[in-house]
C-alpha cells in the first residue's frame, strides 16, 4: 500500500459513483454533473497510476492525457449544458423519461 | 436519497458496482512500480531543450493531440453556437448587472489573472504552466469581466469575432503543415527553428484557447439573457 | 514535398482547414468550401488507396518522432477502404446538401454552421480510420461524437433535441469508459502505440481488463444490440443528409477501432470468449433490429432500425476469425465489402427517404403510395439501395453476403451462415414492405411538386455505387490483403 | 507509506461527489461541484502534477462552474411558463 494507491482506490470510486449517478439520476443537468465526476475518477486513475515511478517524479504522459481530457470535457459538458438549456425551453422537460407532447420534426 | 423512485434503481447499481470490482481487481493486480514512457520522454525533452517535460510532450511529442483538441474547442463552440435559439440574441447585453463586490473584485481579479496567463505561458516551457493553463486562466478572466459588465463584446457572429474564434487554429494547421515544404512530415518542427515555433504556438493557443472557453460561455450564457422564446 | 509520402497527413489537416475556413467563410461562402475540400479529400483518399495498393501499407511519424513517444498514424488496405468510403459518401452528402440546405434564412440548421460542423465530423473520421495510438482514438472519438451530436440538434426539434440529448449521454459513457480503459492499458504496459502493443502484449490481468473496457465502450458507440438504444431516435431524427452520414460512416469509425483492437492488437484469445460474444451480438443485432424494422411506420425510423441490424453482420467476422488464415481472409473481405455496400446503399436510402419526404411533407410509410410515377429516379434509386440491402444478387451487398456465407460454412461453424441467410430475409420483408407502398400505381398528391436534381439523382448515383461495387470486389480483397490485419497473420507475405 | 492526509483528502473529495450527486436542489449540486473542483487541484499538487492543477482550478472549477451555473439559472428563469407536472421535483430549488 502506499500513496499512489489511495488516490487511485478514490479515481476506481469516484467514477463508480459517477457512473452510478449518470444512469440514475434524473435530471439532465444532474446528468451532465454525474459524467464530470466519472471523468475525474478516470483522470485520478492515469494520475495515480503514473505515481508509480520507482525513480520519483510522476510520468508526464498521464499528465499530458489528462491535461488533454480536462478540455475535452469541459467542451462536452458545455455542448450537453447548451442542448439542455435549449430541450427545456422548447419542451419545459429536464430529463429524458418524459416524452415531449408535441415532435415536429422532419 | 432523494427520489425514492429514481435513486436507488437497479441497474444503476449493478453497473456501478461491477466497473468498481472489475476494475478494483486490475487496479489490485498491478505491480507497485513502473515508469511508463517516463524515462524516453524525459531523455526527448532534454533533447528538445524545453525542460517542463509535461510541455514537451504536449507540443511537441504529441502535439498531434493537442492539434485535435484545439478543434475539440472550436468544434464545441460552433456547436454551441448553433444551439443559439434567437442569433440575434448574442448582441444584446449579456451582464451588467455586477454588484459592488463583485465590481472591486473584479476590478482586482481581472488584471492579476491576465498577467498571471502571460506568465504561465511564459514560464511555461521550463516550470509549470503553458498554453493550457494560462488559455483557461484568460477564458476565466474574460468571464469574471463579462459577467461583471466590464466588457461589453458586440458578440454578434460578425466576421471579426468568427475571426478571433479560428485564427488560433488555421496558425497551428498552417504550423503544422510548415515542415511539410522541408520534407518532414506534419508537426515535425525544423530543429533551428523548433523552440521559437513550440513558443509562437503556444501564445496563439493560450489566446485561442482563452478566446473558446470564453465564447463558449458567451455563446449559452447569452441564450439566456436573449429574452422570451419567439 | 513528396504529396504521397504525406497523404496520411493531408487526409486530417486539409479537412480540418476547411472546417475552419468555412466558419470565418460564413453562411453565403460556406458550401463552396465544403465542396471544394470535398472533391480536394477524394483525391487523396483515392491517391492513398492506389499509394498502399502500390507499396504496401506505411507508417506516418506526426512530428518526425515515431512510436513511443510520438505518434503514429498507420495507412494500410483496411484504412484506405474506409477513407475512400468516407471521401465518397461525404461527396455525395456535401453536393446533396447544398440543395437540402436553404442558405437563404437566418435561423434554419443551426444558423449556417452545418458545413463547418460537417467538416469537423470528416475530419475526426479520417483521422479516426488513420491513427494508431490508443489514446488519439480517445481525442479523435470525442471529435466524432461532439459533431455528430450537434448534427442531430442542427434542426432544433424537440425531438431531435431529445434524440441529441440522449446520444450525448451515450457518447460521454462510452469516452469515459474508453479513457479508463486506456488508463489501464498504460499503466499495464507503458505503451500507447498499437503496433508497439501488438508485439509487446503478454497476458496480464490490468491489460485485459483495460482493453476489455475499450472494446464495451467501442460497441457502444457502434450501437451493437443492446447498446444501440440510442441509436434509431438520434439517426431518425436528425436531418436526413446527417442520418446519411451517421448511419453510413460514423458507426463504421468506432467499429474499425473494434477491428484493429481485435484481430491486429490482441494475439487469438487474448480476451477469451469476447470473440464468440461479439459474433452472438452481431446475430441479435440482425435479428432484432430487422424486425424492429419490419413494425416501424416513418420512413427514417425504418430505416434507422435497419441499420441497427446491418452493424451486426460487421461482428461476425470475430468469431469467424479464429478459423486459420484462409477463413480469415474470407471473413475480413466479407465485412469490408459489406461496410463498403452498406456505407453507400444506406446513405442513398436516407438520403432518398429525405427526399421522398421533402416531396410528400410527412413521413408516413403507409400514405407514400404511387412515389414511382411522380418521383421515379428517386423510387428508383431507394428500390435498388433496398436490393443491394437484401443481398439480392448482382450487388455488393451479395457479395459481401456470399463471401461471409463461404467462410462460415468453411469455418464449420454453419450457424454464422443460417443467421446471415435469415438476415437476408428479414432484410428483404422490410424493404418490401416500403417498396410495396413506394412501387403502387396510386395517384398521389405532392407536397412539393418538383425535387431539384441533386436529391432526386444523387440518392439513385449512391445506390448504384452499391450495386457496381460487385465488380470492385477483386479490387477490396487486394486492399484487404494490403491490410495489416492480414499481413500480420501471415496471410499477405 | 500512506499519508493521513491523503486518506482525509481523498476521503472529502468523495464525500463533496457524492453529496453533490445525492443533493436534489440544483443549485447547491453544482456549487459542491465547484468545490470539489478546488479540491481536485489540491489533489493534483500532492500528486506532483502542478500544471494539471492549474487546467483544473482555471477549467474544471472554473469555466464548467460558471457554465453550469448559468444553465441552472435558464432553467429556472423560464420554470414559470410552463404547467408543473412535466418538472421533475429535482429543479426547485431554493
Amino acid at each position: 500500500m502506499s500513496t499512489y494507491l489511495v488516490y487511485t482506490a478514490g479515481g476506481v470510486l469516484l467514477y463508480a459513483l459517477g457512473t452510478y449517478g449518470l444512469l440514475a439520476r434524473r435530471h439532465l443537468i444532474h446528468k451532465v454533473i454525474s459524467a464530470n465526476f466519472m471523468g475525474s475518477g478516470v483522470f485520478l486513475i492515469l494520475i495515480g497510476l503514473g505515481n508509480r515511478s520507482p525513480e520519483g517524479g510522476p510520468d508526464p504522459v498521464p499528465q499530458a492525457m489528462v491535461l488533454t481530457g480536462i478540455v475535452v470535457t469541459v467542451a462536452l459538458t458545455a455542448l450537453g449544458l447548451a442542448i439542455v438549456k435549449r430541450y427545456y425551453t422548447a419542451t419545459g422537460i429536464d430529463n429524458l423519461d418524459d416524452e415531449p407532447s408535441a415532435g415536429g420534426d422532419r | 436519497m432523494g427520489d425514492p423512485r429514481h435513486f436507488p434503481a437497479l441497474l444503476p447499481l449493478l453497473a456501478s458496482g461491477g466497473v468498481l470490482a472489475f476494475v478494483g481487481r486490475a487496479v489490485l493486480a498491478l505491480p507497485p512500480t513502473a515508469s511508463g514512457l517516463a524515462v524516453e520522454m524525459r531523455d526527448g525533452a532534454k533533447a528538445s531543450g524545453i525542460k517542463n517535460v509535461v510541455t514537451a510532450v504536449l507540443l511537441d511529442f504529441r502535439g498531434y493531440d493537442t492539434l485535435l483538441e484545439i478543434a475539440v474547442l472550436m468544434l464545441a463552440t460552433v456547436a454551441v453556437l448553433s444551439l443559439r435559439e434567437d442569433p440575434a440574441a448574442l448582441s444584446r447585453r449579456i451582464a451588467g448587472r455586477a454588484g459592488p463586490v463583485l465590481g472591486a473584485l473584479t476590478r482586482t481579479l481581472a488584471p492579476l489573472m491576465i498577467l498571471v496567463a502571460g506568465h504561465l505561458v511564459w514560464v511555461g516551457s521550463s516550470e509549470p504552466g503553458g498554453a493550457f493553463q494560462g488559455g483557461a486562466v484568460l477564458g476565466a478572466a474574460g468571464i469574471l469581466l463579462v459577467l461583471s459588465g466590464y466588457a461589453q463584446p458586440a458578440w454578434a457572429g460578425q466576421r471579426i469575432v468568427r475571426w478571433v474564434l479560428t485564427v488560433g487554429l488555421l496558425a497551428f494547421i498552417g504550423v503544422a503543415l510548415y515542415p511539410m515544404f522541408g520534407g518532414g512530415s506534419l508537426l515535425q518542427y525544423p530543429a533551428e527553428s523548433r523552440k521559437g515555433l513550440i513558443l509562437f504556438i503556444e501564445i496563439l493557443l493560450t489566446l485561442s484557447i482563452g478566446a473558446s472557453i470564453l465564447s463558449l460561455f458567451l455563446a449559452s450564457a447569452s441564450a439566456t439573457a436573449g429574452g422570451e422564446r419567439p | 514535398m513528396n504529396v504521397l509520402a504525406q497523404l496520411p497527413g493531408l487526409l486530417v489537416a486539409v479537412p480540418l482547414a476547411g472546417a475552419a475556413i468555412s466558419f470565418v467563410a460564413g453562411r453565403r461562402r460556406a458550401p463552396h468550401v465544403a465542396i471544394t475540400t470535398a472533391f480536394v479529400v477524394l483525391g487523396l483518399a483515392v491517391a492513398l488507396a492506389v499509394h498502399v495498393l502500390d507499396g504496401g501499407p506505411f507508417r506516418y511519424h506526426v512530428g518526425g518522432w515515431g512510436a513511443p513517444l510520438g505518434i503514429d498514424l498507420v495507412a494500410d488496405g483496411a484504412a484506405a477502404l474506409f477513407l475512400v468510403l468516407t471521401a465518397i459518401v461525404g461527396l455525395v452528402v456535401t453536393l446533396y446538401a447544398t440543395a437540402y440546405f436553404r442558405t437563404d434564412d437566418e435561423t434554419a440548421y443551426g444558423h449556417g454552421l452545418f458545413w463547418t460542423l460537417w467538416l469537423f465530423m470528416w475530419t475526426s473520421l479520417n483521422a479516426l480510420f488513420l491513427t494508431g495510438d490508443v489514446f488519439n482514438v480517445y481525442v479523435c472519438l470525442e471529435l466524432v461524437g461532439i459533431s455528430a451530436v450537434t448534427l442531430v440538434t442542427i434542426g432544433g426539434g424537440a425531438e431531435a433535441l431529445r434524440a441529441g440529448a440522449r446520444y450525448l449521454f451515450a457518447s460521454m459513457l462510452g469516452a469515459m469508459t474508453y479513457l479508463l480503459g486506456v488508463a489501464l492499458l498504460y499503466a499495464a504496459t507503458g505503451q500507447l502505440d498499437m503496433d508497439v502493443l501488438r508485439t509487446t502484449l503478454v497476458a496480464d490481468t490490468t491489460a485485459a481488463t483495460g482493453l476489455a473496457l475499450m472494446i464495451a465502450a467501442l460497441v457502444l458507440k457502434t450501437a451493437l444490440v443492446p447498446a444501440h438504444f440510442w441509436l434509431p431516435a438520434a439517426h431518425g431524427s436528425a436531418p436526413s443528409p446527417v442520418s446519411a452520414v451517421l448511419s453510413s460512416l460514423v458507426v463504421k469509425g468506432s467499429y474499425f477501432v473494434i477491428l484493429r483492437l481485435m484481430l491486429d492488437v490482441m494475439p487469438a484469445g487474448y480476451l477469451p470468449g469476447v470473440d464468440i460474444f461479439l459474433g452472438v451480438l452481431g446475430s441479435a443485432a440482425i435479428v432484432w433490429g430487422s424486425v424492429q424494422a419490419l413494425l416501424q411506420t416513418r420512413i427514417k425510423q425504418l430505416v434507422a432500425y435497419s441499420t441497427v441490424a446491418q452493424i451486426g453482420y460487421l461482428f461476425l467476422v470475430f468469431p469467424l476469425a479464429r478459423h486459420g488464415a484462409d477463413v480469415l481472409t474470407l471473413a475480413l473481405t466479407g465485412v469490408l465489402v459489406h461496410a463498403l455496400s452498406h456505407g453507400l446503399a444506406k446513405a442513398g436510402l436516407f438520403l432518398g427517404a429525405g427526399s421522398l419526404m421533402t416531396r410528400f411533407g410527412h413521413d408516413r410509410i403507409a400514405d407514400m403510395g404511387g412515389a414511382v410515377r411522380s418521383t421515379p429516379a428517386l423510387t428508383f434509386g431507394v428500390a435498388l439501395a433496398g436490393v443491394t440491402m437484401m443481398g439480392l444478387p448482382p450487388s455488393g451487398g451479395f457479395g459481401a453476403k456470399w463471401l461471409l456465407v463461404s467462410a462460415a460454412l468453411a469455418s464449420g461453424e454453419w450457424w454464422w451462415a443460417v443467421v446471415l441467410v435469415t438476415g437476408g430475409l428479414l432484410a428483404a420483408a422490410y424493404m418490401f414492405r416500403l417498396l410495396s407502398v413506394l412501387l403502387t400505381d396510386a395517384p398521389t398528391e405532392l407536397h412539393a411538386s418538383k425535387g431539384d436534381v441533386r436529391t432526386e439523382w444523387l440518392p439513385l448515383a449512391l445506390a448504384l455505387g452499391a450495386v457496381l461495387l460487385v465488380l470492385a470486389i477483386p479490387l477490396v480483397s487486394n486492399l484487404a490483403a494490403a491490410s495489416n490485419v492480414l499481413i500480420h497473420a501471415g496471410v499477405t507475405p | 507509506m500512506i499519508g493521513v492526509f491523503d486518506i482525509l483528502l481523498v476521503g472529502t473529495l468523495l464525500w463533496i461527489a457524492f453529496g453533490s450527486l445525492n443533493e436534489n436542489k440544483l443549485f447547491k449540486s453544482v456549487v459542491m461541484f465547484i468545490i470539489f473542483g478546488l479540491f481536485m487541484a489540491i489533489a493534483w499538487i500532492r500528486l506532483g502534477s502542478p500544471d494539471v492543477a492549474l487546467a483544473e482550478a482555471a477549467i474544471g472549477a472554473g469555466a464548467t462552474g460558471a457554465l453550469m451555473l448559468d444553465a441552472v439559472g435558464h432553467l429556472r428563469s423560464r420554470a414559470t411558463p410552463y404547467p408543473t407536472g412535466h418538472e421533475s421535483r429535482e429543479s426547485d430549488d431554493g
